[in-house]
């Protein structure tokens, strides 16, 4: 049995579509749903998800694309790294094309820089033992799902005792925009579909502030359709009986208290710290940084390299869409100045981005 | 994924018949062949509950269906 | 940013290969405006009507599960020269080998190359060989060009996809660019899924029985059925509406592309074929296809929708509707 | 030593290429035995009489003395179905770039084979462009492949020289070598040689005005005047003896050899044919070469002298009589 | 004026021809000469020579092809090094494709090593300061002629501060062979043509020896047609006249006492010492190792490297030819098993070499 | 090689209108602008003695061609 399809299933999609259009046909005022996780953005665009729910229902997407949120200084880094000659630049796919101020790592690529995709961070490790005089850098972008597997691939090169395996880190944690976000007046969001993975790591409990704080209902929801429109659903009754509280929908993984072990492997590896969100700004204690007894493996503090000076793009209006507040559809360089193949923010990047998610599936 | 062999802190896990590697060093013990995994990255990140995901399918065939919407 | 360099995605097959393709190289090289691309010229010569098509192969790894770069520079030819409803005839080869390949894995490519041209029907007429110093290329990189007599007097052009007409293809998608992946240095996937690499101009000799009712036939190469489609739905300004329940797709591919994060829409083929075909003989060829060996797992995917800008889309398998675009990048670089 | 590996030198077109396309190449890809080889294959088809040929150009550098792999790319498939007294009609062009090669040095190249195709009078049809990663490519290399008509009766091919037939030449030797080399990085000689590259199909055409007299064309590419003769006295089962002082040598030419120790004799050329024509005619064929412009310092420089056993042998400028063997490893690599 | 043309000169290349076929008319046993030198080699048979000269007149080979000389020792240390991960090998291209005991330079290019031809060691410098990161070897094989170029190129090294450039030097000097065979029974040489530009750089004086020890006639010879037959006919001469004494053909280039400074930079750079010529043996004082004081740039000393067992190649009668008593045509090798584009010996390699000539040049 | 330009102990050397750079190292300093020189692996070697060159021809001219052997 192949749990996965089953919760693709036609008919129980649309049972719940029914149902939540049942539910909402009363409602004068739309509401509005944040997910903030980027596999809920690329399922409900590759299911069409939306053209199943009524017009009651909105669905937004919030800073949950890993690549998005990244700031341009730490692209500009990265690109300052891989343009030394010793070096291996190591990452997921999607950080290729993102423009940092002047390049991108898939430019530098082709102008030479051994820039390498792997699948996980314990390949690039094992990149690291095959090429024993270069510096293997991996770029640790990612929420709490992430973030582990970073902190584990650091564990490993440790206990093989590398010197050349590092992680250029940029790790940001979920809880804390939600906040910044359910505290913003020009956004009302009326419920949150919470991350499947990170919540795994973290446990449902992380989201109980904003309820309490706040007063927004909290669903954890899978990735799978039928999951997504469950979670819609139990947003809708929250929302109907005036109810603000957690509730899992994903239970088959996530816990209230996550996954302790990889928690602690998280505390181990990385401090937080003020995290700076690409159009958000500086969250207090958003972000992981490695942790000063693991400053070896830190590109940032073991290969001082010159980064070029900041420049943003104009007229991107990326930070708008990690908040929620335009939709990709609103940016006036959306299919026209800023496509996939050439992006000038980051949401056009990642195929986890809003703009991207909208623009290959959108239409 | 379905967890098919364990060494050490490693497993083999396949979906739809493909298999691949997956570290088990971000769970407890907890894992036996035969288990479904969550796999990021290369890391089993979580167990899946098959119990669980039996029950919330077959909640879901009772509540949401054609059949038992009448 | 550089944007006078040239980029992997550039080689992809999809939208970045179409801009270069569109605003330099057929406008450098082409004296006529061209509205798309087909797989092969038609060209007329003394008297006769010829399919004329070039390709090269710069496969990564050479061999993989089910073929090697050789039968697959014989096939993307012979097909390329099959999908304008020509037969194939004359094959050239052109090889730049890298200094220090080897001589028994050139063997081993060659006697490929005349299996599939024997059993394609083809001859391998001429041929070049360069060497190239160590680092300057890839142990092997295969052009053929091949010429093909077209011997009906029908279109099959890949504007000529009208309203109502059905989509098929010949059987699953996405098996070559997975086997390709599967077998690549460091990504150690064991999938079972093995190269669709086939020469398909037999199976189009039959179709061409539906006559004036065939209007398209297009392999889903590079880029996969998406950018075909895509390029189709251009060329013929119409909208195509696919039906993702109806996909034919191996579950070694399906679970590969799940756990890579890919979407077998956008992975290459090298044995099937998407045929446009008028409503009424839909049914038609879909018999024909399944009673061909390379079209067991014929389906039809999809429908072209009304006159209209190019558009594609999909009724997901849990009936919602979705955009197709063309691949943005690279997904999988060197699959051909 | 280890015979499974690919030396640069079986690209230089001289006795390792003949040895690995004899042994391997043709062995494993023709159906049928083929004593040598002409520059285009010639295929019936649909009732027309066409030459096929196919080239790929990985020259280093790509842009020399005079011009670049483009025009290069043109004129020597333009050539070699020529050298088949075919009128050439329709090219194809297949580019493998590799990754960060520049657009703007592209948009150059293609350029100039947009000018060498529309000076030649052929049609650039159809293409296919391919990205390698950096570091598995060198920037560009091209194949072309050529389709020509063949008009005429007569039998051109490197299997007719027969004794008593005088050798022409249409110019200079070695200019397309020796600019290309002085070209290259760190060897910095200043020759003021520029190729010769140049479409021979216009001069060949008012060759076929001497009817059966006109036994051989070949355009001495790699490998040189040399390897050239050697492969057509083998073909025809002759032998041949040149004139060291008849040889048209530009200056330049003789001093980049004398200093490098290079021999003209194996320098490629990419705008000169030797031409084979029977003794009463050979005077007629200068004055057709010496008329053109590709001609005007046309000559005969040797003789065919007996049928033999393929045997080239040379009269030096003090008198002296020498054997001309093939080429044997690489003189200059990469020069087409 | 090209002085080069005028020594080509046809009409007195036959007159030259015609006199010594006079002169030798009345002989009955044949004259036996010797070069010594892989450039007379070569120009004997690109012009022909030998099919203008009476059969009264033998021209034979003697160990003039540097390469031809060199022994399979040194080429096995060449190929350690070039397997090398750090190491350039660079070197006249006539080496690539010389058959070591199981390999040769073109092979284990073909296999990754970095090996590049230069036309001077001058250009092998300029490898060495563009490279800093890897260690340039050039191989330094040749006669008095190339070895000043090569201390050349070690001085140049010295005073740049490179310390990335190493020469693997097997340089031999040209008497002590000539000696040698002078005094062989088994062989008759009736005079040498004395080599042109090695004399230039050691002096007409230093073959002295050979007319007072030996009593062979011997002229310093250059390398156009009309030198190389006047050479000859003044050692007719001399053999009529039953004289043995030094004569300089080649005297614009040509002095009694040589180069002065280029004798000077030898004697800086290099020290004398028993080298091993290929088929003829060890010679006492015949070769010129790298002095102490430049021991910095030795390769064999600086870059220690284990050379494979030494292996020599059955059946190659390379050193009866470099001794002059055998032909390339009396080789049952030569132009079947042994061709230069897959040469058994070092004589069928260099295109100076005795067996290569005659293959290229001499059918 | 003709020596069309000196620079220390580099000189440019031509032949047949050929450039080429050429050390002089391995020279005394007597070489100066349009002597002729013997240029190997990089190096003058020797200066070619024109006076002589040019006697040595006539000389050849004049004992072996067939005019002057009737
Ligand atoms: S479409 Fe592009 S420019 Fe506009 S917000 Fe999205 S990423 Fe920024
Ligand atoms: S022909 Fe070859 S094997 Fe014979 S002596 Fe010469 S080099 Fe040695
Ligand atoms: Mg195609
Ligand atoms: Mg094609
Ligand atoms: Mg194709
Ligand atoms: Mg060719
Ligand atoms: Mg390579
Ligand atoms: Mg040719
Ligand atoms: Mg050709
Ligand atoms: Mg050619
Ligand atoms: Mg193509
Ligand atoms: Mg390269």
């Amino acid at each position: 049995m192949n749990y996965l399809d089953q919760f693709r299933d036609k008919e129980i999609v649309k049972g719940l579509a029914r149902r939540i259009t049942e539910l909402t046909a009363g409602l004068s005022e739309p509401l509005t749903f944040m997910e903030v996780c980027g596999t809920h953005t690329m399922a409900i665009y590759q299911f069409g998800l939306r053209t199943l729910l009524p017009p009651q229902v909105r669905l937004i997407s919030g800073p949950g694309c890993p690549v998005c949120v990244t700031p341009n200084g730490y692209l500009d880094r990265a690109l300052a790294l891989s343009r030394l000659s010793d070096v291996i630049i190591t990452t997921f796919g999607d950080m290729l094309r993102v423009p940092g101020s002047s390049s991108s790592l898939m430019e530098e690529r082709a102008k030479g820089a051994d820039v390498r995709i792997v699948y996980s961070p314990l390949d690039a490790v094992q990149i690291a033992i095959k090429n024993p005089s270069k510096r293997v850098i991996f770029l640790g972008v990612g929420f709490e799902t992430t973030a582990p597997t970073i902190a584990g691939s650091i564990l490993s090169a440790q206990k093989l005792g590398l010197t050349n395996y590092f992680v250029l880190a940029s790790h940001k944690t979920m809880p804390q925009p939600m906040g910044i976000l359910s505290a913003d007046p020009e956004l009302s969001v009326d419920g949150y579909l919470c991350p499947a993975h990170v919540s795994a790591i973290i446990g449902g409990n992380a989201y109980r502030f904003l309820c309490e704080e706040y007063g927004v209902p909290c669903v954890v929801t899978g990735f799978e359709p039928a999951d997504v429109l469950q979670g819609v659903e139990m947003l809708v009754r929250q929302r109907l009986a005036g109810e603000a509280k957690v509730e899992i929908q994903y239970s088959r993984v996530v816990s209230w208290e996550g996954n302790p072990k990889a928690q602690a492997i998280l505390a181990e590896v990385f401090t937080p710290f003020d995290a700076d969100w690409r159009g958000i700004g500086v969250l207090p204690g958003s972000g992981l940084k490695i942790a000063e007894r693991y400053a070896a493996f830190d590109a940032e503090r073991a290969i001082p390299v010159e980064v070029e000076p900041l420049k943003e793009h104009r007229g991107c209006l990326c930070g708008e869409i990690l908040k929620g507040k335009v939709s990709p559809f609103d940016c006036p360089l959306f299919g026209k100045a800023c496509t996939p193949e050439s992006p000038v923010g980051a949401c056009m990047v990642s195929s986890e981005g809003t703009c991207a998610a909208a623009y290959k599936y959108g239409r | 994924m379905q967890v098919i062999s364990i060494d050490g802190d490693q497993a083999v896990a396949e979906v739809d018949g493909v298999k691949r590697e997956a570290s088990l060093m971000l769970l407890n013990d907890e894992v036996t062949v035969g288990d479904f995994v969550i796999v990021h990255a290369g890391f089993a990140i979580s167990k899946l509950d098959e119990e669980d995901a039996r029950e919330t399918l077959a909640l879901m065939r009772e509540v949401f269906t054609p059949e038992s919407m009448g | 940013m550089n944007n006078d360099l040239i980029l992997l995605g550039h080689g992809s097959g999809g939208k970045l290969s179409h801009q270069l393709l569109d605003d330099l190289i057929i406008a450098k090289l082409s004296r006529t405006p061209v509205r798309g691309q087909n797989d092969a010229a038609l060209v007329e010569l003394a008297g006769a009507k010829l399919a004329f098509t070039t390709d090269s192969y710069v496969v990564d790894p050479i061999f993989f599960p089910g073929g090697n770069i050789g039968d697959l520079a014989v096939n993307g030819t012979v097909n390329d020269l099959a999908m304008m409803g020509a037969c194939p005839r004359f094959l050239s080869v052109g090889l730049i080998l890298e200094e220090g390949f080897s001589k028994a894995e050139l063997a081993a490519i060659l006697d490929s190359m005349a299996a599939a041209a024997e059993s394609a029907g083809v001859s391998i007429v001429t041929g070049d060989t360069k060497v190239v110093p160590k680092g300057k290329g890839d142990r092997i990189f295969i052009n053929t060009s091949g010429i093909g007599v077209i011997e009906h007097t029908l279109t099959i052009d890949g504007a000529s996809a009208q309203p109502g007409d059905q989509v098929l293809v010949n059987g699953s998608i996405g098996d070559h660019g997975i086997a390709v992946l599967s077998a690549r240095e460091g990504l150690e996937i064991d999938s079972g899924i093995v190269t669709d690499s086939a020469a398909l101009n037999g199976l189009v000799q039959e179709l061409l029985a539906l006559g004036e009712s065939l209007h398209v036939l297009r392999d889903p190469t590079r880029g996969g059925v998406a950018t075909t489609l895509k390029e189709i739905a251009a060329q013929s300004e119409v909208n195509i509406v696919l039906d993702e329940e109806s996909l034919p797709i191996n579950l070694g591919v399906k679970g590969v592309c799940s756990i890579l994060g890919l979407d077998p829409l956008y992975v290459a083929n090298e044995g099937k074929l998407l045929a446009i075909v008028a409503p009424e003989r839909a049914g038609e060829a879909l018999e024909i296809m399944r009673r061909h060996p390379l079209g067991k797992d014929a389906a039809v995917i999809g429908e072209v929708t009304g006159t209209a800008d190019g558009r594609v889309q999909m009724r997901t398998s849990v009936g919602g509707l979705r955009g197709v675009e063309m691949l943005a990048g690279e997904q999988l670089p060197r699959i051909c």
